[in-house]
Parts: C-alpha cells; structure tokens; sequence
C-alpha cells in the first residue's frame, strides 16, 4: 500500500518516428491521500496507545523549549540567528517516530530544534548549544542553525540553504553501501527546492536508487516569499516526475498523516526507492527573531492556528478516552520543568575554553595553525 | 553633508542611479517586498516597482547568471547577495561569467554588473555565515572588488561602481549597516574606483585595514596617540584594482606596517599587501609587516570563541609596538 | 497551433484536505508531434523553394568546414579542445531560420561552430578563431569552445556544462525588459540538463514568464555516457512539468521537424511563454579530438548515418524537383572553395599581439595590471 | 624504483588503497566505463567493479555533497574532478560542508575526503579551462590541499591522502600525467603531508614551485648553475599545510628568494609565502622576494598569447639575478 499509495507510474519511453500527424499523449500519473486524524483510528496505523502519548509530550516539548528559548533570545543568553520551529511540530515527531532512530539517518536544515528533540536529543545538550556552551550537542561551536549528534546520527542542522541535500543522499549512498539496511531522511524547505542542488540530488538518489526520503518541508513561506512567488509549479511533489521517483503530499499538521506518509516512505527507501514527500505545515513564528512578518495577515495566521498539531492530537485522545485532561495537565507540567531545568543547565555549563578554537577543525592533533604559536 | 546610516547611503546610491538611468535595476532575494532582509531597500520597490525591483527564489546561481546575461544584453544589474556566504553557489557564474567572458568574446561585450551585500563576520552566526570573500574574489583577473568603510564612501563608491563598465563586487557588512556617518550631498557624489583613503596622517607606522577592519586600524592608532605616537592609517577601499602606490608612498615614510584584516589569514588580502610593499619597498622596510587576521580556523559560534577569533585592536597595537620595536 | 503543439494542460492546484479515503489523481499531460520530411510538404510550413536550397547550403557548409578544422587539428594549426558538430547540422540550420537574426539572441555550450555558422557569421572568422588569430570572431582569445558575435548576437560559446543556461535567461530577461521583441535560444545538451543551473534558471524564467527557449541537443551522449546513464527520466522534455511551462520533442535529424517545432517554441517565446524543446539527434564524430568512443557500436553509428540531414533533405530537393543534381554539385563546389578560402584567410592573419594580452579585460582602459609594467 | 608514468602512479596508489580498504571508492564523470577523461582510472572498473568505480552525471555540486555525505557516513570517498576549472559549481560544498562540518558539529563527525583532478593550465584551453585554484582552496582552514610535481611524490602523497582523515584537495595536471619518473617499489610506501621536498641544495638563492612550476625551478637553476651560481630548489609539494621552516631554513642561508606559480598573482601562493619569510626571516633577507606568476589577466588561447601568459624560466632567472644583484 505504502508503494501503492505514492508510486509514479511510469510511461513507455518516447520514440521520434510517429508517422501520424496526430500527436501522441503523454501521461504522467501522481497520487496523493490524505488521511487525517477526524477520520482515522491510530490502531490502523499501528500505533500503540501510550506511543501516541509519548508523542503528545514530545510534541509539547519541542513547543515549550522553543518558547522557552526565544525568551532567552530576548535577554540575551542566545545570539546569532534563532529559527523557531513553532507550528511544525507533527512532522518531526511524525518522522522520528516512523524512524529507526539510531540507526537511520536524519539531515536538515538550520530550523533543526524541533527534529532533533523529536529524535530524543537532550533538552539539556541543545539549550546549551544555544547558549554557546562546552556541554552544547556541537560544544558550544556550532549554535541553533548546526545541531549535530553522531549518536542520534543527527547530521545536521545546516545553514546554507539546500547545500546539505546532496550531503544527505551522500548519507544515504554509505547505508547502501556497507548495506547495513539503514535510510536516510532528507529534510529541506520549500524555499530549498529551488537552489539546483535539490535538482542534481534527486536526479543522483534516483539514478543509483538511494535509500532516501528527500522531505520537502512547505511551511508556506521562505521567509517573506510566499511559494507562489518562489515556484513556478506550486505543487512541489510534482518534482518527482523530472527524476521517475514517487513524489506524494501529506498534512504537516496531522501527526497521524506525518506518521502514515513517513512510514511508507521509509519503506519506500529501504527497498532503494527514493521519493519526494511534500509536507503541507505552517510556522507560527517569524523567519527568526527579526522577522516583522508583514507577508502574511493575522488573520491567516490565526486560522492556521486553529489547525494545530498539538491541539488536534490532544483532543483525538480525549476523544478516544485514551487519555485524561488530569493525565496531559501532567505531562504539560513535566515538559515545562524539563525546559526549565535545561536553561540552568545552559547557564550553569562552562564556555568553551579559547584553545579549543583551534581543536575539531582537522582530526590531525598537531596540525600547524597559522599564528597559533603567537596566541 | 548629511547623517546617514550605511544602509541609507547605499539604498541613496542605489536610488539616485536608478532615477538617472532606466537601465538599472535591483534584484535578489528578500530585497522587495521584504525591503530587504537588511532594509537596505527599504521603499525601493514603492519606488520603482516590480520591473526594476525584484525578488527571487533561493537560486543564487540562476539570478546571478541572469543579472551577467541582462548585462551582456544591455541593462545594469545590481545583484544582491543576502550575504556574500551564499555567493558561493554562485561563484562559477562569477568566476568564469562575469570575469572572463568579455575577455573570451575579444572584447565584444561589456558586463556592467555589481553584484553587492554583506560579506564577513558578524558575530555569533557560525561557521556558515561568517566567510570574508574578499581575498577569494580579488584574486581573480576581470573582477573589481571594492569595501567601503563608512557611509560617504559607500555612497560614493557603489554610485561609481554602478556606472562603472566592468563587473564590481561591492562588499557590505551587516554589522555596519546601522553605523552612521557624515555623507555629501553634493549632487552626484561619486568616488574613484582604486583609490585609497589616507585617514590618518603619521609616521611612526602605516596601519591598513578596509572594511570594518578601518575602524580597528583607527582604535589601534589612538592607542598609539596615548602614548605618544602617531600612526599613518590607510584604508584601502578598492581591493582589487589596489592602490598601492599610495600603500608604499606611506611605508617609505613610517618604514614600517601593520596589516589587519578579518579575512583567514593564508593567501589573503594581507599576504599580498606584504609582497607588494616588499617588493617595492623593500630597503624602506625597518620591520616585517605584521598582520592581524581573523584565526587560522573557521568561525566558532559560541561569544567568548567568536571574540577571541576576530582580529582585536589590542593584538595589532601589540604588534605595531613590536614593528617600532618599542618592546 | 504552435500552443497547441506543445503546451502542458495544467492542472488545478492541490489541497489536502480530501475527506475521501480514495486517492485522487493529478494529471499532467503533454504532447508531441513529430513531423518529417516523409511524409510533408515544405510549403505548409511557409518555407520557399530557394530557402530549402540555402539552408542545404548552410548545412553543407557547417560539415565541410568542420571536416577541414579536424584536419587542420591534425596539422596543428588548431589546438585545446575541438569539439564537431558533425550529423546535427539540422538544429542549428532549422532554428537560425525559425529566428530574427540580428534581432533574437543565442547562447550555447563549446560545440559552438554550427550554429555559429547557421547564423550567418563567415567561415574566415571562425576559421581564423581556430587558429588564434586576430581576425577570428573574439579576436583570437576565445578558440573553438569560445565564439562570439555581437552582430549576429552570438553570446558565446560557453565552456562550463550548464554555466551558461542562467546567462540564457538574463539575456531572455533584458529582452522583456527593453521591449524590444527579441526572444533567445538557450542551446545545452543533454548532459548539462543534470546541472543545478539548468533546474534553477528554468524556474525563474517560467516564474518571471521570460522570452526564452531551453533547448536541449539530445545527442544520445555526453562524451562517454549515454543518456540513460546520466538522467533518471530519459525524455529529458518532461522536466519541463517541474516548471509548469510547456515540453516537446522534436526530430533533431530533419530539417524540417527543427524548423517547425523552433518556428512554435519561439513563437510562445514571442508570447513571453518559456518552454523545453527537446530535439533528438546525434553527433557522427567523437566528444572532442581525443574521444576513442568505445562507448558505441559502429552499427549504431552507421545506422544513425542512414538518417543523415543532409542527405535526407537532398533527396527531398530531387523528389520534389526543386532542384537538380548538377544544381547541388555547384553548392558542394562552392561551399568547398568558400573553406578552403577560410583556411587560407586564417592561415595568412597576424597572431594577437603581445600587448592584448591585457586588452578586452576590462572595459577600464588604464587599469593597472599587475606585474604588467615589468613586461 | 619502477618508472611510471605520472597518470600511473596516481592510478597505483588508488589501487593499493582501494585493495586495502573496502570503505574507499573513486566517483566522477567518466572514471569508470570511459577509464578517465585522462585515463588515470583505466582499468579501475574492472578491477573493482561498478560498486567502487563510479560514473556521475554532469553534477559536481551533487556528487561532491554526495561524497561529503558519504564520508560522514563511514566511507573514504575519492571524488575526480575532470578538471578543478568545474570544481566551481560546487565549491559550496567543499568551503561549507567538507571545511566546516566537523567543526561545527564539535568533532563529533570526520570527513576523510579526497577530492583530486587536474588543476591549473593546459596549453590552448582558453579562460575557463586554464584557472589555478591552489590559492582559493587553500586559504581556507579545513582543508589540506597537496599538488605534487613527479609521480614519486605523486603516489606516496596521494596514498596518504587517502588515509588522511581529513578532507584533501589532490591537485594533479593534465600536461603532467604522460610524465614518467622514477617512483618508489616500496610496498606501502607513502609520503608525510606538510613536508617540503628539497630538490637540490645551494646557497646563492632559494627558487620555490611546486606543480609544474617545480620543473621551472629546476630549469633556472640550471641556468645559473651554468653561471657558476648554485640555487636551491623547493618544491612545497603541500599548499596547506606548508612547510614554512624548510623555506625560512633555506632562505636564511640563501638571503633571497624567488617564487615560480602558474597562479594568477593577487592574493596567492607567492604572496602568502612571501608574507611568510618576510614575517620569520626578515633580518636574512638581502633582497626583496621576487615572484614569477601567471599574467594578471584570464587565460587567452592563441598559441603566443598563452606562452607569453605563462611563467616562463627566462623571467624566473631575471629575476634570480636581479635579487642577486647581478644586474
Ligand atoms: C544559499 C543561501 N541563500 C540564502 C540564505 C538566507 N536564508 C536563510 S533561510 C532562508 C529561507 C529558507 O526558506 P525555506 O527553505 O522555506 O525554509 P524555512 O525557513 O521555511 O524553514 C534564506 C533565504 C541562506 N542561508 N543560504
Ligand atoms: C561543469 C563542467 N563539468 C565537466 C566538464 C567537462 N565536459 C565538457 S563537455 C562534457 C560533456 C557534455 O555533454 P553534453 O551536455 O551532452 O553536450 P555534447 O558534448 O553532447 O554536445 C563534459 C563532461 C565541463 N566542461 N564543465
Ligand atoms: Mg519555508
Ligand atoms: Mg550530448
């Protein structure tokens, strides 16, 4: 089903040598379902009862962390850039729950807290890479835009937009090599898509039939350009077709939906087949933390809101009785203290001391920096 | 003369050239709508509408090859880079485009294109985003490459750079874009292309930075005022072509130098100052050239690394006591 | 008719929120035509009598001067990278008659010489190129990979795959922006479809409606790779779904079939209508001067032969009695003079000299080299 | 010793290591079924296979990415460029991703890379098939950047570099792979990155190149050596890391240098080692350091305006004199 659901159906190649004058047709055939929590029952999808719980939490944790940490932004704990992840929540925990985490792979851009917390990175190890610290996931090196954690095998948090989609089909090339039965989750924006490296990635990753989901994540907006005025095909998914890979759509504010197109797209992978998924979501916030946001209206925003991930998973669990308000208003408190104690650990780790400046730059110890003897 | 911020020079620059030429227009990403992910064009597009200012996608290489072949084909394009990291998508267009097709063509074609925005450090953004590209784009043959310090001089030089005939990279900073600084109001104010600013008369050393690096070089010579010595300051502004005759003028005078420049040191704008002045100055020379760079790794994001990496005042007035050999 | 020929039928956007468990189907269709010399009649396609005999000519023309540049290659008067266009005469002489030459514009890759020629520069020019001297059309300095015309609007003769498809559209873009009705031909191959720059400048030029045609020479090969091994999706034409603009074929061996399918594409170009033609052909020669081609059979090469343009558009001149066979010999005669002249004109212009080396650099006249004054 | 072709010791020491270690493959346009544009690969796809020996589409952005990603991943990824003139378009992958990477995740993650192909200039080529990239690549911390001017050094360095678990840029040259030369039978035999070679030793004045350069070098000094001068010869045979001691070493005996670099000159190999000597030896130096590049300009391609474009021995010896003051 899952090949079924978001295969493209091939067409006999073309030949130049019709005699007729009347013109032969070409078709291309996509397919898309969506299949969202008001008409679904997770047991389809064989989701255990508490698992939908744990994604509740992690659901809420990337949420408070993230509101807890622009807070910080304001008072100047956190610097550079900081891109919020607010609103997108069910995709990340869709994905990593849909993952063998550990032992698949995940890349993605630089609005990487949300993934790499739905992937079970500390709130701890990631607050304090915000706050520059040596106890940071990239030891206070890289910041909010370079998450990386070889344990979770988090490649990545990157900030050059589309430069890391060939690194992620690269990835996904080693697993098949040294088959070890591993895929590669490839995560970019929809802003991402039109840099050539999505065009040479895709084309590569269906060439040598790579075990990689390329995730097109289409929050509506690269910053202020909406996707209209980026792409001229708006329907993203419809990429796919250039290279003969399944290309599918699914609802980036349904975690049920995230959860369903993942797995079958994993799936997909882990039989070579490499797709597009376009995940139709919505960021809350600004770009970063200067964002005016003047391209879009309140109005939009507030009805987007009301199709919250978090809302709609919560009350398909009252729904379902598979849950109490009493139970949540738990795990809510649990979250928020959980973030807290993260902020103190961040404040409480040590910067990193200056000669590390000149350590992880080349596995080579005794590498001759220029200048360095004079420091 | 007039208060402006860096920012408003260069959107005056921009607007004052595109009210005298129809030719001439503004795209990147960002820069319309948005006004600019900088507010560098701020209002611009209220001015000159969609045609003449416009957005674009995430295609760095595909916008800068339009604005090369929009400028074979007769128009001026003024290209904007978010920020010079992501010029590096682009920069075969650069490279082998902009740079040599007017060559290959024997001269048939002219490019009259600036390709502008911010370049180098800017605080706590690592390593992605914080890549001085100036020693990367001067050393190639075709291009111009120019990096202004200060408002007047940003306004003078881009409206030059904009009329100039050959290709121009116009290097900006975000960190200077609030920087404020009397700018001339004479009407078509422009500066030449090539020509250093001698900022600070002295003799007892030559102290060079463009760019941010100016104001360290100006920070550095005070600190020798304090005790007593007064130091030659020159900013280069034009990088490529350099105007190194007034470089040499000055180390024949103070007989020694000091070099700062946010760029990694290996193969970079303070390597080949040195060669040059050495070269032609080399019997004036009481000391080496001394030069203070960003370190020799790439840029960190935590505060107290990203500090200690960035070139300081404190090093180059050490180093310029050294090179008076007062220690 | 021209539209019709070759537009993609969009389809309605995409929304995700079918209730329906039944996936729903997206469409996208295109068509093709082919339409040859068997089996039509040249007056339908407004061409005159005489004009078929130039255009003979013309063809005629691009295979005896590049005959004679590989000899002379052999001679060493010629030297670098000499790449032939040998056995796809009939694109460039059916696209320089589908255009306003002077008016429209041209781009192209390195294997420059038949178009260069199909456009109306002189064999003295580009022989003289060849041989690096002054008289050539870049004044020696570009060679082979590197013609120009600014009177004929040649914008080069381009050396990086794929570096100049961008440039295409810039060209394109100021066409609009001037209104001044011209539209340009951005010829690639079929290997430089696979570069980023090919993806992106698609996009924008669908996306700022740009009077551009993306034509892709699909010669079965880039130097040694075929097709299949290079691209994903072998109709390389269906990439132009990505970008919702229109995608065709047409048979790159007939003279007749470029003429129509470049009179359509530059119409919709005239329309500010950017679309992907993909025309099939096939180069007799190597990559370059150097290429063994143990890639290919000499049975699918001679086959190929078989279907020679040239060959194929006489026998419709004699079929048709619009000429005679004498006739033809006369155009052989003195399209072999006009060469061997060229040969002789390169032969007897003046190397560059010394000094230019530092001319046509900049446009800035004083502009102070370095070192420069030491020579 | 066995003489080998310079094309055939790079190939060998693919070979060796690619039979001593699975994990490696070799990627590019036309390595495999083609056996290299250049024929250095000939023979590697049936030895190994389609698994190890790749073929790409025209995409260096995505193949280069592609090997970055693969050596995050557990692999040793040889990456061909036909020529380093395209490795342009992907330049953003070496300068952000392979230089970066392991930097900013921490250490966590290595990148043992080598991205190899013929660099610099080739005969009648034209601009965009004639740039020396040394001096970019090398200016950025990250990366080691080795190019070797004999197939000995050639196969040792390379074999290494192979074994480096840092990302190596391997700078070979087309007018060089039909060179033969005598190279070690030594099985396992490999050469340490960063150490300088001194080709022959002399005190009348140190003449530095490496690549082709290298065998200009020699040339001049012969011709001084027929005047009765002995120079020593360097070549550096890494740009990054240099070995910088074995140069000062040299020129504190010979009080004067000249550098021989096919690059173009702004901000490049001979400004940085000029900065360099001057920084650390400046009280032996008798003479400015004199350089012998490319032309200022992009490559042209008639035959006489690209020998004259080129360095030549001619100039690398007037300038020898000059800096001896023999004339
Ligand atoms: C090559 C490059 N160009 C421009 C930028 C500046 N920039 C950072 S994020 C961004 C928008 C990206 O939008 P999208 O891909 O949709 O991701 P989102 O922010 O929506 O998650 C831009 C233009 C960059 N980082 N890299
Ligand atoms: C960016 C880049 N990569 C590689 C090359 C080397 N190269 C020159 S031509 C060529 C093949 C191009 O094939 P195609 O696009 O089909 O054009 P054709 O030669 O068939 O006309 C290659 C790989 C190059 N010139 N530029
Ligand atoms: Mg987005
Ligand atoms: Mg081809």
């Amino acid at each position: 089903m899952a090949s079924k659901t978001s295969k493209t159906k091939k067409t006999t190649k073309t030949q130049v040598n019709g005699t007729d004058d009347e013109p032969d047709l070409i078709r291309t055939e996509f397919e898309y379902r969506s299949f969202q929590s008001e008409h679904v029952d997770h047991r389809e999808l064989e989701l255990k009862d508490d698992q939908l719980l744990d994604m509740y939490r992690n659901m809420m944790l990337q949420r408070r962390f993230e509101e807890r940490a622009a807070q910080m932004y304001g008072k100047q704990k956190i610097a550079g850039f900081l891109h919020l992840y607010i609103g997108q929540e069910a995709v990340s925990t869709g994905a990593a729950n849909a993952l063998n985490v550990g032992h698949d792979s995940v890349i993605t851009a630089y609005r990487d807290h949300g993934i790499a917390l739905a992937l079970g990175m500390t709130s701890n190890e990631c607050m304090a890479e915000l706050f520059g610290k040596i106890d940071g996931c990239s030891r206070g090196k890289g910041g909010s835009m370079h998450f990386f954690s070889a344990d979770k095998r988090l490649f990545g948090g990157h900030g050059i937009v589309g430069g890391h989609i060939p690194v992620g089909i690269g990835i996904a090339f080693a697993h098949k090599y040294k088959e070890d039965g591993g895929v590669c989750l490839c995560f970019f924006g929809d802003g991402a898509i039109n840099q050539g490296s999505f065009h040479e990635a895709a084309n590569l990753a269906s060439l040598y039939r790579l075990p990689v989901v390329f995730v097109v994540e289409n929050n509506q907006y690269a910053m202020g350009t909406a996707v209209h005025r980026a792409s001229a095909e708006t329907d993203l998914f419809k990429q796919a077709s250039g290279y003969s890979m399944p290309g599918a759509l699914a609802d980036g504010m349904d975690v049920f939906d995230c959860y369903r197109a993942f797995t079958e797209h994993i799936a997909l992978a882990r039989e070579n087949q490499p797709s597009l998924l376009e995940v139709r979501t919505y960021r809350y916030r600004g770009h970063s933390m200067s964002d005016p946001g003047k391209y879009r209206t309140k109005e939009e925003l507030e009805e987007r809101k009301d199709n919250d991930p978090i809302i709609r998973l919560k009350a398909y669990l009252l729904d379902k009785e598979l849950t109490t308000n009493e139970a949540l208003d738990d795990i809510d408190d649990d979250v928020k203290k959980e973030v807290l104690e993260s902020v103190e650990f961040a404040e409480n780790s040590e910067f990193p001391p200056l000669e590390s400046i000149y350590e992880d730059v080349y596995v080579q110890e005794d590498y001759p920096y220029l200048g360095q003897s004079k420091n | 003369m007039a208060e402006l911020q860096f920012r408003e020079a260069i959107r005056d620059a921009m607007v004052e050239e595109m009210d005298r030429d129809e030719t001439i227009f503004l795209m990147g990403e960002e820069v319309a709508e948005y006004d600019g992910a900088y507010k560098v064009s701020e209002g611009m597009l209220d001015r000159f509408g969609p045609k003449r200012v416009i957005d674009t996608p995430i295609s760095e290489n595909g916008f800068a090859g339009l604005g090369i072949g929009a400028a074979l084909n007769g128009l001026r394009p003024i290209i904007e880079f978010m920020t010079f990291n992501f010029s590096f998508v682009a920069i075969d267009q650069i490279i082998n485009n902009a740079a040599k097709i007017r060559y290959m063509s024997g001269g048939q074609f002219k490019i009259p294109i600036v390709f502008r925005g911010p370049n180098g450090a800017a605080g706590q953004l690592a390593a992605t985003h914080n890549t001085s590209t100036e020693s990367i784009y001067a050393t190639l043959p075709g291009l111009k490459v120019i990096a202004p310090s200060n408002p007047d001089d940003a306004k003078g030089l881009l409206k030059t750079a904009i009329r100039d005939d050959d290709p121009v990279l116009f290097l900006e900073s975000e960190v200077m874009y609030g920087m404020k600084g009397e700018v001339s109001e004479e009407k078509d104010y422009t500066l030449p292309i090539g020509k250093a600013r001698i900022a600070r008369e002295g003799d007892a050393v030559t102290i060079i930075g463009h760019s941010k690096s100016y104001w360290l070089a100006l920070k550095t010579a005070d600190m020798l005022k304090e005790e007593g010595y007064d130091a030659e300051v020159i900013d280069p502004r034009t990088i490529r072509p350099l105007d190194i005759n007034t470089i040499v003028e000055s180390v024949k005078k103070t007989n020694r130098c000091v070099i700062i420049d946010e760029s990694n040191p290996f193969a970079s704008i303070s390597s080949e100052i040195t060669y040059q002045i050495q070269e032609r100055a080399f019997d004036h020379l009481d000391a080496p050239i001394l030069r203070i760079t960003a370190k020799d790794t790439p840029a960190p994001y935590a505060k107290n690394l990203i500090d200690y990496y960035m070139p300081s005042a404190e090093d180059a007035h050490k180093a310029c006591r050294k090179v008076m050999y007062l220690d």
